[in-house]
């Protein structure tokens, strides 16, 4: 039952929004987040206590829905999905939160959309039932669709057909494997356990492997399927950017978990290999190509490909310290990639440029943000203690003991992270400004609280990433479990 | 045995408190630098000297059998493996401790004196509070990804240090130079531990080196591990090929350059090596490896420094040079000698690179020495101090530097007779280019302004203090280790004994002891005599500009075009495969394949739209056709 | 052709088969006159005539099988085919207004 | 025998009245021969003891449907000059098509289940009463949305058959 409420409070609130007018819609959506923050703890702290016989009677919720095609309504929570459902109502009140002191014109709907975008997400990350999953995860696209529609930069129009279309592209083939599965499935339904337990035949695996990556792959996205992110990132209003980049890219890593690896074992084991070196080539690839990026947001958007492209081979290596990683990174990367977006949204508020060139000297005149800015740089660059470093490390270490070169490739993004997020902090922080009057005010007090709490989970969760790796152990240990069997 | 755990829990308070007070420290400057004002030069300073009373209370309560940890939480668990935030106390890291609080206090109290018109006052003392934090992690660790947080956090520091001055943006360029290339070392350290996890199953010193025990000796795995071990010490430790950034990292204020690039963090790559012997000594092709780039980075650190004009370039140098000594030191198995030459080193260069700050105070910032010239009677406790620091690293007998540098030659010699004679060429070089340095300073003629010789002054208190404490350190620091050719005990190599018994320390014989000192001693007379003559007395003055250099003066001055060899072997390949990659393969290949993708769509679209003629007639033909067809379906399947 | 038996007087004895060939025949000729001609009354005029091949094939069904519901789908045809025509003659006179033709092939504005 | 007689009579008719109206150039004709044919047809109806329809379908096809059409045709004064023509080609494949379409619907309908009588049953369902009783019994609801059905399409008609503004 509590999952049902995490996952039906936002679809009120999203309906309750769309009465509300002005400020009063920004207030509410916060609100709204908090309470749903504060079940999530709730939740957490009891998903604690329970034993894992126990979690799908005590969070489980299931309900016939369709009858043919077998589909039910079948939510439920382990430990990954807890992971995931923290890290949406966590980053949410902080993403609203960034909107105040931002002019945002029809403001109930912003939030209304907003708040279904959660809902969905939620709704992705609880789902047992493939075809329920589908739907959340094609849900999840629309409103997101409808920000950058209607709320992002110059030339959105194009930039967001073409997102909407390379995502929907993908999602289609998965809907065939999904239909595919039902049918090869003797129990004839999309129950993820059922999926589990009964494999299709090898030979169907090989290809159906790649309808279901191709899907993933888009969303995350992998080299070479990622040429709509930047551009989307660049167009999208920076609420919907931190929403794609913090949140819903992790659904395809999310998927690749439970979706791909203990459905389809041995479609993975067949091609695992080929991903990962995909996977490292794109992390070299994408670090490299933020190294001379001009744009603040591209250029995020570029470490944002590496950094997923590390856990993504993390997640194909197949070993635990892989998989716990990744849930740690995941959660990370959300973190501190909505800090990068946020302050480059902050630059550009003052200076209505995102450009690496055409700024410089911020430090002088707003020395708090750089310094938040620094700890954001810092925990995306992987430094120990800082969130970043954790998964990091063991991503690397389950690269590793898959193969030693690849987990070199991967480590590059170590030297190369450096490279591109210290230039890029020094040409736009350091140095004198090359913009004649800048006036940069400090952070406002909204500024001041995201950025804070950014820190706070950053240190937080670098010192004492137990508080994930113990949720997510025996989740991701029956995954292993499931993905290894032949 | 109650008595000594009885012990151990008395000292776990100060243990704790070690690292806990830098940090409060840190914490208390930067957030409330701006109300504290000068103050918080004297809370951070406290913050250091209270954790040295610890280390010194901890140094008098324990003898050279201690080893204990200190548990604080778990940090990593994943899999069977665990890795706690755990502190190891034993001789090796109380030595570290102590000279990290000890010679940190010394350098913050100096920074109170020369950063005192700096508005970045209190910002200052926070990232020196930081890095002593970080820097006693490094020490502090039980395991390998401890002593890691260690390593990145001083690296950040000395990257937040050397960029202090951030309005100037070459500055900048230093720091992220630093950065990086500690990085590329760091990703050798990370990939050696990963080995490291995967042989022991753990990355606790304890277990590794219990378990080490059965590997045999040449073990391909030990090799390839203690290689990215030293992969990464090379980084720390600024060492061929990757030690330019060293020389760059003068750019910070010359506190953080005694501190951080002399007598610390370029340490810990020693330090981590020492730690690890027990890996090193399985591993004899790595240690001659360590041996050549150490034996090479101190010949050709040190020429460089002979044609240096920048007064902390040429103590940079000099640095870069020590630290081939020790790695030298290290290559040969004489861990605890590198120790002793760390300690002696973090003496005398501290020293003197504080009494070149002191001169750079006093010269209003000009770090030039064709600019300077008889300070010796505006700055006489500088003057003095620094005299001693170079009589000490040119290893004038009695000094600090004669006993660890004549040690570590020593045992060169035992191991190989070529490095030998590499490295007492250096060490003639190095006398040569410090006495180069001190005569044109601290001799012969102001060669300044006017407004400046109008302005010189010795320095207050807060610098000229520490100056004199660490001259009398740089002095007496060398009698820890006495050579056996004096019948007096090795404090040093008795209290590490424990942690790094000898294993490979041969004993040259007493009369190539006596030999190897004398001679040594007349060398560093005759240089002496010769320096100032040929600078002092014949006033001959380092050339002007490069073109008066001869080809070879120029490659040197120059160092080799090492930098212009980086620059257009990695960086710039890199710069424009970045390009590359953004037009050619993103928007030009993967683009114009999406392209076709959507071009397809269209052109089908295109193709469809003829059929739609507006022609009713051919609508209803259509259509009854399609009926046709359909009905005549059910004859045909 | 085979004899039937009569069921009742005066009833005829035709056998269901022709109705359906008949409707049949109708229909087609129909359908062939839409294709046929182009004056669009005259197509308005066929598809009448497809209709009623329906109603009466609709019909002979109702008949054979004695079942009501036959001849109440006729008229509904019926109802429907009213108010088709008047809809369709009312265009046909405002279109004729517009461009003084009842030609179809005039009519070819819906195109790309 | 003497139904059959009958049958042939109508079905010649009526065939060969729509073959008329197809072929003929002169709308009038058209339209005359349509309402021969739609007689011939209640003639059917009235064969197959479907005698209420028969006469609903004279009612409203020959007298009004038709009479519709006859005005709108006189109203706009078509002719047989003003009568557009196809290309010879277009006939030739119309008529073919047509052919085949007969073809395949007969072929298809060689499979079908007939009826369980061979003959119409006379069960009195033709009858005004019948009809009546269905209509307003169990078809009441569709009878009645049939007639809101007529009256949009009254107001239609007479929207779009007015004078533009």
């Amino acid at each position: 039952m509590l999952t049902l409420v995490l996952l039906i409070l936002p679809l009120i609130a999203s309906l309750v929004l769309l009465a509300t007018r002005g400020n009063a819609s920004r207030s509410l959506a916060l609100l709204f987040s908090l309470v749903q923050l504060g079940i999530t703890l709730y939740v957490w702290n009891e998903f604690r206590n329970t034993l894992a016989i126990d979690l799908p009677s005590k969070f489980g919720f299931v309900k016939d829905w369709i009858s043919r095609p077998n589909i039910s309504f079948n939510i439920g929570l382990d430990g990954i999905s807890m992971v995931m459902v923290i890290l949406t109502n966590l980053l949410l009140p902080l993403i609203i939160l960034s909107g105040f002191n931002r002019t945002i014109e029809r403001p109930h709907i912003f939030y209304s959309l907003m708040m279904l975008m959660q809902s969905a997400l939620i709704g992705v990350f609880v789902s047992f039932d493939g075809l329920l999953y589908y739907i959340f995860w094609e849900l999840a696209l629309i409103p997101i669709y409808f920000m950058a529609f209607n709320w992002g930069g110059v030339n959105r129009k194009a930039v967001t057909l073409k997102f909407f279309i390379y995502t929907l592209a993908g999602s289609l083939l998965m809907l065939f494997g999904f239909i595919f599965l039902y049918w090869s499935n003797p129990l004839h339904n999309f129950n993820w356990n059922d999926l589990v337990n009964n494999h299709t035949c090898g030979c169907n695996q090989t290809w159906l492997f790649w309808l279901f990556f191709a899907a993933f792959a888009i969303k995350i996205p992998i080299v070479p399927f990622h040429t709509w992110q930047p551009d989307t990132y660049k167009e999208a209003p920076t609420q919907g950017t931190m929403l794609l980049s913090g949140i819903m890219l992790k659904m395809g890593l999310y998927s690749l978990i439970r979706w791909l690896l203990p459905i389809i074992p041995s479609g993975v084991m067949q091609w695992n290999s080929l991903a990962i070196a995909l996977c490292a080539a794109g992390i070299v690839y994408a670090s490299i190509i933020a190294i001379m990026q001009q744009d603040l947001k591209k250029l995020f958007a570029y470490s944002s490909i590496a950094h997923v492209g590390l856990i993504a081979a993390g997640i194909f290596a197949i070993n635990v310290q892989g998989l716990q990683g990744s849930m740690v990174q995941m959660l990370a990367h959300g973190i501190n990639v909505v800090g990068l977006f946020f302050c480059a949204d902050i630059i550009f508020n003052r200076t209505q440029s995102n450009h690496v060139e055409g700024i410089g000297g911020i430090r002088l005149v707003a020395p708090q943000f750089a310094t938040y800015f620094m700890i954001v740089v810092l925990a995306s660059v992987a430094l120990p203690l800082t969130n970043g470093f954790v998964g990091e490390f063991m991503l690397l270490y389950g690269l590793y003991e898959y193969n030693h070169w690849l987990a070199v490739t991967g480590g590059l993004t170590i030297i190369l992270g450096a490279v591109y997020m210290l230039r890029m902090y020094q040409k736009v922080m350091l140095g004198e400004s090359v913009m004649e009057n800048m006036s940069f005010p400090d952070l406002l007090w909204n500024e001041k609280v995201v950025l804070i709490s950014i820190a706070v989970l950053i240190f937080f969760f670098g010192l004492y990433p137990k508080a994930i790796l113990e949720l997510s152990e025996p989740a991701v240990n029956f995954i292993i479990e499931k993905s290894l069997i032949k | 045995m109650t008595e000594n755990i009885l012990n151990e829990m008395n000292l776990i308070t100060p243990v704790m408190l070690i690292p806990l007070l830098p940090l409060l420290g840190f914490f208390i400057t930067s957030l409330f630098g701006k109300q504290l004002k000068h103050a918080s030069g004297w809370i951070a300073s406290l913050a250091i000297l209270v954790p040295f009373i610890c280390s010194a209370y901890i140094f008098m309560n324990t003898d050279a059998a201690t080893s204990f940890e200190v548990p604080i939480f778990d940090w990593i668990a994943f899999g069977k493996f665990s890795i706690p935030f755990a502190f190891l106390i034993d001789p090796l890291s109380i030595l570290m401790l102590l000279v990290v609080t000890g010679i940190g206090f010394l350098i913050h109290i100096y920074s109170i004196g020369y950063m005192h018109h700096d508005e970045g006052f209190s910002r200052f003392f926070s990232y020196l509070n930081l890095f002593i934090f970080f820097m006693l992690l490094l020490v502090m660790g039980n395991n390998y990804l401890v002593m890691f947080i260690g390593w990145e956090g001083v690296g950040l520091c000395s990257y937040l240090l050397i960029g202090f001055w951030f309005k100037n943006q070459s500055y900048n360029d230093a720091a992220k130079k630093a950065f990086i290339m500690n990085r590329i070392g760091d990703l050798g350290f990370l990939l050696g531990m990963f080995f490291l996890m995967m042989m022991f199953g753990s990355l606790e010193y304890k277990t590794i080196f219990s378990k080490a025990s059965e590997i045999p000796v040449g073990n391909s795995l030990i090799v390839i591990t203690t290689l990215l071990l030293f992969v990464g010490a090379m980084g720390k430790s600024a060492q061929i090929p990757l030690y330019t950034w060293l020389p760059d990292a003068m750019a910070g204020p010359t506190p953080v350059s005694a501190l951080i690039h002399a007598a610390t963090m370029v340490t810990a790559g020693i330090y981590m090596i020492t730690r690890s012997h027990v890996l090193f000594v399985l591993a004899p092709f790595t240690s001659d490896i360590i041996l050549i780039v150490g034996v090479a980075t101190a010949l050709f650190a040190s020429i460089i420094g002979l044609k240096q004009n920048d007064i902390k370039k040429v103590l940079a140098y000099s640095t870069v040079s020590q630290l081939g000594f020790m790695f030298a030191a290290l290559g040969v198995g004489a861990y605890k000698t590198a120790m002793f030459h760390v300690l002696t080193h973090a003496f005398f260069k501290a020293l003197l690179f504080l009494g070149s700050g002191s001169v750079i105070h006093a010269m209003g910032g000009e770090q030039d020495i064709r600019k300077m010239g008889g300070l010796r009677k505006a700055l006489p406790i500088t003057n003095f101090t620094f005299l001693i620091g170079t009589l000490a690293i040119s290893g004038v007998p009695l000094f600090a530097g004669f006993f660890s540098k004549d040690e570590i030659l020593a045992n060169v010699f035992v191991h190989s007779n070529i490095f030998f004679a590499v490295l007492v060429l250096t060490s003639i070089i190095t006398s040569i280019y410090m006495f180069r340095v001190y005569f044109l300073t601290f001799s012969g003629e102001f060669r300044g302004t006017e407004e400046q010789k109008h302005h010189l002054h010795e320095s207050p208190a807060t610098i000229t203090i520490p100056l004199i404490i660490l001259a009398v350190l740089s002095t007496v620091g060398g009698f820890l280790g006495l050579p056996s050719v004096f019948h007096a005990t090795h404090k040093l190599n008795a209290y590490l004994g424990n942690v790094v018994p000898s294993l490979s320390e041969h004993e040259v014989s007493h009369n190539f002891e006596y030999i190897l000192m004398g001679s040594l001693t007349a060398i560093v007379a005759i240089i002496i005599f010769a320096v100032f003559n040929y600078f002092i007395s014949k006033k001959n003055m380092p050339e002007a500009n490069e073109e008066e250099m001869n080809p070879v003066g120029r490659f040197i001055y120059n160092k080799y075009y090492v930098d212009e060899f980086y620059n257009a072997v990695f960086v710039r390949p890199i710069m424009l495969l970045s390009d590359i990659f953004l037009v050619l393969i993103d928007k030009l290949i993967i683009d114009l394949l999406v392209n076709a993708v959507a071009w397809l769509a269209i052109s089908l679209g295109k193709g469809a739209r003829l059929v739609q003629t507006g022609n009713t007639g051919f609508y209803v033909f259509a259509m009854v056709i399609s009926m046709i067809v359909l009905l005549a379906l059910q004859f045909i399947i | 052709m085979q004899e039937t038996i009569q069921v009742a007087q005066n009833l005829p004895s035709t056998p269901q088969t022709w109705y359906l060939i008949l409707s049949t025949i109708l229909f087609s000729i129909g359908v062939m006159g839409v294709l046929f001609r182009r004056n669009a009354i005259i197509i308005l005029m066929c598809i009448e005539l497809m209709l009623n091949a329906v109603n009466l094939l609709l019909v002979s069904y109702s008949s054979y099988s004695g079942n009501m519901e036959g001849q109440v789908f006729v008229f509904f045809v019926m109802v429907v085919a009213a108010a088709e025509v008047a809809v369709g003659l009312a265009l046909l006179v405002s279109i004729y207004r517009n461009i003084a033709s009842t030609d179809i092939d005039v009519l070819s504005k819906m195109k790309w | 025998m003497k139904s059959e007689i009958i049958f042939y009579l109508l079905s010649a008719l009526s065939i060969i009245s729509a073959l008329v109206v197809v072929f003929t150039k002169n709308p009038i004709y058209s339209v005359l021969s349509l309402i021969v044919c739609f007689f011939s047809i209640a003639g059917h109806y009235v064969m197959l003891n479907s005698q209420f329809l028969a006469i609903v379908h004279i009612i409203v096809y020959a007298g009004a449907i038709m009479v519709l059409m006859l005005f709108t045709v006189m109203l706009l004064n078509l002719n047989k000059e003003s009568e557009p023509h196809k290309s010879s080609l277009i006939k030739v494949a119309a008529i073919i098509t047509g052919g085949l379409l007969m073809l395949t619907i007969l072929a298809s309908l060689k499979t079908t289940q007939l009826t369980a009588y061979s003959t119409p049953a006379d069960l009195g369902l033709g009858s005004v009463q019948s009809v009546g009783m269905s209509l307003f019994t169990e078809y009441l609801l569709p009878f009645e949305i049939s007639s809101i059905l007529f009256m949009s399409a009254m107001i239609g008609a007479v929207v779009l058959a007015k004078k533009e503004r």
